[in-house]
């Protein structure tokens, strides 16, 4: 995998390479190279299966990462690239002309985590959820215990207590 | 497409006369052996732990009191009500669980049109399944949880036989946070703890690595941090839920680990500094663990404490008391120093009574705390134990700390099974060692081994280093040769200790009479507390309940100005003395406040 | 033949026994259906639960005067056939109304029930009832036709149009039965049969995994219930044309209940194990082999 | 709403304009209204027997649970013994088992299904899910009590309950029907509003009618 | 003759690119098969537009399953996670489990035991067998032909017996964990084990004979819902989809994991890429399972660890990684990709159902121009479970 890191690096600017296994590797790339990437995997390096496109929200930095992971059977190896993507304007070019089924993944994209592909189709229409009126689910500050709570009753009878906390009292009177 | 396509399907015909393979009656169907159905709580065997709860993804378990569990030491009292609106039966819950209490039957039916029903506390509302013998129960070797615990580093026997140097090295960092992870955090220990220390996030602290966190916890409800990392005896442990299935976690070591590893030049800020004074003083009496938790809460709160110690140096018991081998002496200092640092005023070889006298320090102070422990070692009064080489081992072991003089004994017998005569027989093995070569003494106590009131590694430690245990053995007399030398001590074998209402009338064996040949006799069967510094007026004024101070809960006798804590109210016990420290603390300063308004 | 009025309540009764014994044979046949799938099946008289349950159903809601009349026809379809055709050969109570040119209005009703059942459902307004009646209608006109031409070559080796000079003709040892003397037009008639008893591999009007499930799907309660209870009739009385006119008829009770019976499992034997066809390969295949069966057995005749 | 849904003009073949309003014009807005036992006691008896005996489930695999039904209704389980039988559209079906959890979005058809189902009509909420929101009692897309929104006559126990505790559950069904005490549709009708309300504040995307027979 | 409908009325493409289709026209018909339909896989739901009884257009709605794991694990611990991953499919839920089990494992440098791999490779045979025979009876019952269906729920049933025994539940086992599997073989199991595939191989004949050599099934799909092998890659079609076409896509073989290269086995091919070599292609697989069972049962070891050691599960944390573990589960590629970032939950997991790309975009695809009695036998034939896409 190193080699094939290498010819890469000689043709696209490239992050560092993460060998998570010997026959997966994660690199970085900026969001314009992707698509030249993408198709340099695909026609020239056998990587021709798209196992997934995904993101993961790092709140933290700000940043979406898009995960394009592309498998070479042939070759028994799988390569994922990332691609980070500001939080605020989270837009990202469409590969659905690359590969058909990329429409699908973009779409839950782009209803999980609010990221616009401009151009995939129906990128735009419901996928999953109905009547969604809230910030995009998957995104880390979307708290879905909180949004549970207050939108389905529970069943009322319920209470706890904390055997250290009630064993104070108990034992020892004490209330704190 | 051929004949055989449309033919071979009418094969399905054959079955027409084969019989049906339905179950006869499903709804008597039985589960397989290992199913996960409904659960079943051993109610009896159930600590209330709550580690169920804490597992459960679903947040299907509630810990509820219930009517027929009383809480106590090690058992909360609370139990696991499972809400089937919730469980998915991954059997998580049984998997962890602590005491292997809560396991399922292979029971699964239950169908009701009420769906607030689905709720119930296993062992506890009756169910058709209680008695279910097939479920699911953790396979043996199937933990969640690590079991044994890290073993720590000592010194070897012959390693530490010659030298008082301390046996135990202390975890290292990585020990210390796999020893760590096993605990579950439940806090059950927390109650147990006689100063209620918060246990679960110190050892949370560790596990994170944040030392200075752990500190700033300890030090909340124990000064004596360093002390009680070494010498504490640890009633938390003995409620550990980790015990029933496994080694108990290692609290106290863990505890030590936290003041090793942090610098003690951090220490005074990492506490932080006291409240502005003031003005009011309270007078302490006796420096041990008790009297100087007490100053210290006090002192932080912003009072102005005077403690007063009869001896040279501050610790009490735990610096007379416990040998430099498990205490070193410099740990206990920096505790005292930590104190100290507060604005703590101490005044060494101050005896009241004779120094000073109650009075002066009542008229001198809004407060008085009596926390003279206990200095005086029990006698045994068995014939000839007035002889010169009879000794209690309080003095003895008071005498190695403060390096007085004493005929080292080349062969001797210590009566008692507690941790006093396993510490005093260790103590004078050394010394033998030392000055000797060679190891003589015999410790004889009359309980059976594996019920000596001592620590199980005391005992292991003591055989370890050569220290002879004889056990169930009644002391009749001490024998002395015509010379007045004495020679040995004379036991009975011991039938039975306690009569039938578990009164103590030990019963022995006549017959079976072993001499122990010996030079000196070391008697180590208990303390009990000198208090003639009160002076005849107050003595007379004072109530007393047996032979102790009254006090009440608070730590108040019955004079408003005279507080009392320690082992001199409460029997010997270091934690437990800070415990009373701090209590007498929050009563004096709460008395104070009082004043103020 | 004579009309008296003592043949109504004889008729009646006919349609009683008739009724009961095809519920019980409806249940029966579904619990060997079962069997072949390896279970018990259905209680035998789950029939009468059903029936009764959908009569006790006490909301009901119609699309419309045909939807309320759908059921009405079909189970007049039903009842009709079964009352123009004799039951019992030669008995006086239980040859109905029968008369001499019944053949053709039993042709009559065997299509009347569908096209009462397709204007009902069309009206119910339901996509997959408008697709199960154009199936339907299709299938049917396809698999009658085969019947009608093998109906077609009876009448003509019979010389009659009545059902009860069909079956008299055949009286007198099975070898007299239109079976052996006219194969060819049994053979078309089965097929036809096949076709017309809504199992695979000719359901797709039904086709619960297409169109859940066709033409009925939007009735129920006691609009159902009409339709089962036509259902209970219809195929037996649809055997008892074929058992007269193919089979020999039967003399007694006993006979007829033996013969519906191996009647009805031809159509079960081949439906159990067959999954279905298109409905254009269905009509396909009426016209490519149960076709030149019928046009054989005319021209044979 | 879906575009098809929306009211729109429509210019017929003789030239006229006309409004249609695919919602109203399909479906009707009557409320339920309770239908009590019409009857003589001895009749209802018999209905009840026979509702009881024929009870016809709904094809709707709303969530997990429903891969237990195909066991259920094979030779394994075999519940036409017990009268069961499986039925492709809510018209002719009684019994509307909640196959476990519910998303808003299946709830949505649940509610549309079970009202097009005829009275008297019966629900069984299966599993954990039904009673108090299960494993997914922190999920954002899924109802935690289904006694909120639909009347429920039985909660079957489990994760997911087993063919045999759901045959348990038809045979307990049964006596709550044979006893005449499973009116569902009549509560359903008598806390109409009720439920209405609770429908709706979950059900965010609402482009159907209040009741659709 | 071969059946040459009327193409003239079918809609044309505006210049966007989508369909020209008005429904008011009357000339279209928008059916929807699900949710509530018996000829859908699941709970799901397609929105066909006919033209007579042909298909012009079709579009999946999915979602009616969404519970949000993803999400909910994010607020999971790494254990906690455990049960509630196989929920996310129901016919097949061991793949959730080992994959999720193996990322966790690579993240956390922790190494399964042997004997625990070939418990788990065990499992994922028997699940496999069990979603084909969920399969068998499906296609047939797409068509009508309800007796399969008996047949082949009865031989899953005995499997599940086999799993209960084993694991201790029906459907969920809850069996495979992050550090190995719960407990070993019970006793004579092996033995029963074997009973049962006798069985299931005896059914398996029964519905060869029924269910593939016949006319009628074969009229319904040779031919029908072709898939041309040069879609494979841009429609990311794996599993026996992918195998019908020609190509021998297999995981076991292309990446073994667990103990698969120990095991003796070719992936099965078929070459038509129809409804019918689907499930053929479908039904040899089954019968390998079997003989995978077999092999597994005879060189397992009876003995040793069942479980890595693991830390105090409730306080896991796993350190900042990302990994992507895939396995060959009956339907096609089954895969976990899952992000940590130090802390004691998942960062994120994305799981990657084959029915994802099958049951959507390629299911769109092929359902154009095909009959509306086909659109069942179709969807059945690409062997989706709705509660992988939508999770």
């Amino acid at each position: 995998m190193q080699a094939l890191y290498h010819r890469l690096k000689a043709l696209f600017p490239l992050g560092e390479l993460t060998e998570q296994r010997e026959n997966l590797v994660f690199v970085t790339v900026d969001a314009a190279h992707l698509r030249s990437l993408l198709l340099q995997l695909r026609d020239i390096e056998g990587f021709t299966h798209l196992v997934l496109l995904t993101a993961v929200d790092w709140i933290e930095t700000g940043e979406f990462q898009l995960t394009y992971l592309l498998g070479n059977r042939a070759k028994r190896q799988d390569i994922g690239v990332r691609v980070m993507l500001s939080r605020e304007q989270a837009t990202m070019a469409t590969i659905h002309d690359l590969w058909p089924t990329a429409a699908t993944y973009q779409r839950e994209l782009r209803e999980m985590f609010g990221i616009d592909f401009p151009q995939s189709p129906g990128v735009n229409e419901e996928f999953i959820l109905e009547g969604w009126n809230d910030i995009p689910p998957y995104r880390r500050d979307f708290n879905t215990l909180d949004y549970a709570e207050a939108t389905y009753n529970d069943r009322p009878g319920r209470e706890s207590r904390d055997p250290a906390t009630y064993m104070r009292e108990k034992l020892y009177g004490e209330g704190h | 497409m051929s004949v055989r396509d449309l033919l071979s399907p009418f094969s399905a015909w054959k079955n027409v006369l084969r019989d049906p393979v339905t179950i006869a009656d499903p709804l008597n169907r039985d589960a397989a052996p290992r199913y996960r159905g409904f659960h079943q709580n051993d109610i009896a065997k159930c600590i209330g732990c709550g580690t169920c709860e804490t597992i459960c993804q679903n947040g299907a378990i509630d810990m509820l009191p219930v009517d027929s569990v009383a809480t106590k030491i090690g058992d909360s009292g609370l139990r696991p009500r499972i809400d089937y609106g919730r469980c998915c039966w991954c059997a998580l819950c049984v998997d962890i669980c602590m005491t292997g209490s809560l396991t399922m039957s292979n029971e699964y039916k239950w169908v009701d049109p009420n769906p607030d029903n689905f709720r119930f506390t296993p062992g506890i509302d009756r169910k058709s399944w209680d008695s279910a013998e097939l479920g699911y129960q953790r396979p043996e070797q199937h933990r969640l949880t690590e079991t044994k615990r890290i073993a720590m580093q000592e010194l070897e026997a012959d390693e530490r036989i010659d030298n008082f140097a301390e046996i135990v090295a202390g975890y290292t960092v990585a020990e210390a946070k796999l020893e760590a992870d096993r605990c579950v955090s439940c806090g059950i220990c927390v109650a147990t703890c006689p100063t209620h220390m918060a246990i679960p996030e110190y050892i949370a602290a560790v596990r994170d690595g944040d030392y200075e966190r752990g500190l700033k916890i300890l030090y909340e409800t124990n000064p004596f941090s360093q002390v009680c990392g070494r010498v504490c005896t640890r009633k938390c442990e003995t409620s550990c839920a980790s015990r029933h299935e496994g080694d108990a976690i290692a609290i106290r070591w863990l505890k030590r680990h936290i003041t090793d590893q942090v610098p003690y030049e951090r220490y005074r800020e990492i506490v932080g500094d006291p409240l502005p004074p003031t003005g009011k003083k309270v007078a302490i009496i006796g420096a041990g663990p008790a009297g100087l938790t007490a100053a210290f809460d006090l002192a932080r709160l912003g009072h102005q404490v005077t403690v007063f110690e009869a001896k040279g140096a501050g610790g009490g018991m735990t610096r007379y008391g416990i040998p430099e081998y498990r205490l070193p002496y410099e740990a206990l200092d920096r505790d005292i120093n930590l104190i100290l640092s507060m604005g703590v005023e101490i005044h060494y070889n101050c005896r009241i009574g004779v120094d000073r006298t109650m009075d002066s320090l009542q008229q001198d102070h809004d407060a008085v705390v009596l926390a003279i422990g206990l200095q005086q070692g029990r006698q045994t009064r068995i014939p000839q134990s007035n002889h010169e080489r009879v000794y209690r081992a309080v003095d003895l072991l008071h005498k190695i700390t403060a390096n007085e003089p004493f005929e080292l004994p080349h062969c001797a017998v210590v009566i008692g099974g507690g941790n006093v005569a396993m510490d005093i027989a260790r103590s004078l093995a050394r010394m033998q060692k030392q000055q000797y070569g060679v190891v003589n003494i015999t410790v004889t106590a009359l309980e059976e081994q594996q019920h000596f009131m001592a620590d199980a590694d005391e005992i292991k430690e003591a055989l370890e280093e050569g220290v002879l245990i004889r056990d169930r053995c009644g002391p009749q007399g001490c024998e002395v040769d015509t010379g007045g030398k004495l020679i040995g001590l004379k036991t009975w074998r011991v039938v039975s200790i306690f009569d039938e209402e578990r009164r103590f009338a030990p019963k022995y064996d006549e017959q079976d009479e072993v001499v122990h040949a010996c030079d000196t006799v070391i008697e180590a069967i208990g303390q009990f507390s000198d208090n003639s510094l009160l002076g005849e007026l107050l003595t007379e004024t004072l109530e007393w309940d047996r032979g102790r101070l009254k006090i009440d809960a608070a730590g108040r006798t019955s004079e408003p100005w005279l507080w009392s804590a320690g082992d001199c109210v409460k029997g010997p016990d270091v934690v437990s003395a800070v415990a009373d420290g701090h209590r007498v603390a929050a009563s004096i300063h709460q008395k104070l406040q009082e004043e103020d308004r | 033949m004579q009309f008296d009025w003592m043949q109504i309540p004889y008729s009646l009764l006919t349609l009683f026994i008739v009724l009961n014994y095809g519920m019980l044979l409806n249940a029966l046949i579904a619990k060997i259906a079962a069997r072949v799938g390896r279970r018990h099946g259905i209680p035998i008289w789950q029939n009468y639960a059903d029936l009764l349950k959908n009569y006790g159903i006490r909301s009901s809601i119609t699309h419309g005067v045909m939807f309320y009349l759908g059921p009405v026809f079909r189970l007049a379809g039903g009842v009709g056939l079964l009352l123009f055709v004799p039951t019992i050969f030669g008995s006086e109570m239980f040859s109905n109304l029968s008369f001499a040119g019944d053949l053709i209005l039993a042709l009559y009703f065997v299509f009347f029930g569908t096209l009462g059942m397709a204007l009902g459902a069309g009206e119910s307004g339901h996509p997959h009832a408008a697709i199960g009646v154009s199936r339907g209608l299709s299938q049917v006109t396809t698999a009658e036709l085969p019947f009608a031409l093998a109906v077609f070559a009876v009448a003509l080796q019979y010389q009659t149009l009545s059902v009860t000079d069909i079956v008299a003709a055949q009286q007198g040892g099975f070898l007299n039965w239109t079976l052996f003397t006219n194969p060819f037009a049994v053979a078309a008639a089965m097929l036809g049969f096949l076709g017309s008893m809504m199992r695979p591999p000719f359901d797709v009007v039904l086709a619960p995994q297409e169109i859940p499930i066709g033409p009925p799907t939007e009735y129920h309660s006691s609009y159902l219930a009409l339709m089962q209870t036509n259902r209970m009739i219809f195929p037996i009385a649809k055997i008892v044309v074929y058992m007269n006119l193919f089979f020999g008829g039967a003399a007694s009770w006993p006979v007829f209940f033996i013969k519906v019976f191996f009647i009805y499992m031809v159509s079960v034997l081949v439906g159990v194990v067959f999954p279905r066809f298109h409905v254009e390969q269905s009509v396909r295949w009426f016209l490519v082999w149960a076709v030149p069966f019928g046009i054989i057995a005319v021209l044979m005749v | 709403m879906k575009p098809e849904l929306e009211k729109r003009i429509v210019k017929g073949p003789d030239g006229f304009e006309f409004e249609v309003d695919p919602i109203r014009d399909y479906f009707c807005e009557t409320p339920p209204t309770v239908m009590t036992a019409a009857y003589s006691a001895i009749i209802e008896k018999l209905f009840n027997w026979a509702r009881a005996e024929s009870i016809w489930i709904l094809g709707f695999g709303t969530g997990c649970g429903a891969i237990e039904m195909r066991p259920l209704m094979t030779p394994r389980f075999d519940a036409y013994r017990y009268g069961v039988q499986w039925r492709p559209t809510p018209r002719q079906s009684n019994l509307f088992i909640i196959s476990g959890y519910l998303s808003v979005k299946t709830l949505k058809r649940v509610i549309r299904s079970y009202e097009q189902m005829q009275n008297p009509k019966y629900v069984v909420g299966l599993g954990s899910c039904t009673i108090n929101g299960g494993m997914y009692w922190d999920s954002y897309n899924t109802i935690k009590r289904l006694d909120d929104y639909l009347p429920v006559d039985l909660y079957i126990a489990g994760c997911m309950p087993r063919p045999e505790a759901l045959l348990a559950g038809i045979v307990e069904l049964k006596k709550i029907i044979r006893a005449g005490k499973a009116e569902g549709a009549n509560i359903y009708a008598e806390k109409f509003e009720w439920y209405k309300a609770n429908q709706k504040r979950v059900i965010h995307d609402w482009d159907m009618p209040d009741y659709n027979w | 003759m071969a059946y040459q409908p009327d193409r003239s009325q079918y809609p044309q493409r505006r210049p966007d690119g989508t369909l020209d289709i008005d429904l008011t026209s009357g000339k279209y018909l928008k059916l929807w098969q699900g949710p509530q339909h018996p000829g859908i896989t699941g709970n799901m739901s397609v929105e066909l537009t006919v033209c007579g009884d042909e298909v012009v257009a079709g579009k999946t709605h999915v979602g009616y399953l969404h519970r949000g794991f993803e999400k909910l694990m994010e607020r999971r611990t790494f254990i906690q996670c455990f049960p509630i991953v196989c929920r996310i499919c129901v016919p097949e839920p061991d793949f959730n489990e080992y994959c999720y089990a193996a990322a966790v494992e690579e993240l956390a440098g922790i190494t399964s035991p042997e004997r625990a791999n070939w418990i788990r490779t065990l499992i994922l045979e028997m699940g496999r067998i069990n979603s084909y025979m969920m399969y068998l009876g499906g296609q047939a019952g797409s068509l009508g032909q309800g007796v399969i269906g008996q047949w082949t729920t009865y031989a899953r049933d005995l499997m599940l017996d086999r799993f209960e025994e084993l694991t201790g539940a029906r459907i969920y086992h809850m069996f495979i964990l992050p550090g190995g599997v719960r407990d070993g073989l019970p006793e004579g199991f092996k033995q029963r084990m074997e009973e049962t595939l006798k069985e299931i191989e005896s059914i398996l004949k029964d519905v060869y004979n029924v269910m593939y050599c016949n006319a009628v099934f074969k009229k319904r799909t040779v031919g029908i819902g072709y898939i041309d092998p040069q879609l494979l890659d841009s429609y990311g079609i794996t599993g026996p989809t992918a195998r019908a076409a020609g190509v021998a896509k297999d995981v076991r073989r292309d990446q073994p994991y667990l103990v698969y290269d120990q095991l003796d086995f070719e992936p099965i091919t078929g070459k038509d890429s129809d409804i019918y070599t689907r499930a053929d292609v479908r039904r040899r697989d089954l019968l390998m399972s079997v003989d995978l069972i077999r092999q597994i049962l005879a060189k397992m070891p009876d003995s040793g660890e069942l479980m890595a050691k693991l830390p105090n599960v409730l306080h896991w944390q796993i350190p900042r990684g990302e990994t992507y573990i895939r396995g060959e589960c009956s339907r096609g590629e089954y895969g976990y990709y899952l992000v940590t970032d130090g802390s004691g939950y998942p960062r994120r997991v994305n799981v990657r159902g084959p029915s994802y790309t099958h049951a959507v975009a390629l299911l769109e695809r092929l359902i154009v121009n095909i009959n509306i009695a086909d659109v069942a036998a179709l969807m059945v034939s690409l062997h989706t479970y709705p509660p992988e896409i939508e999770r």
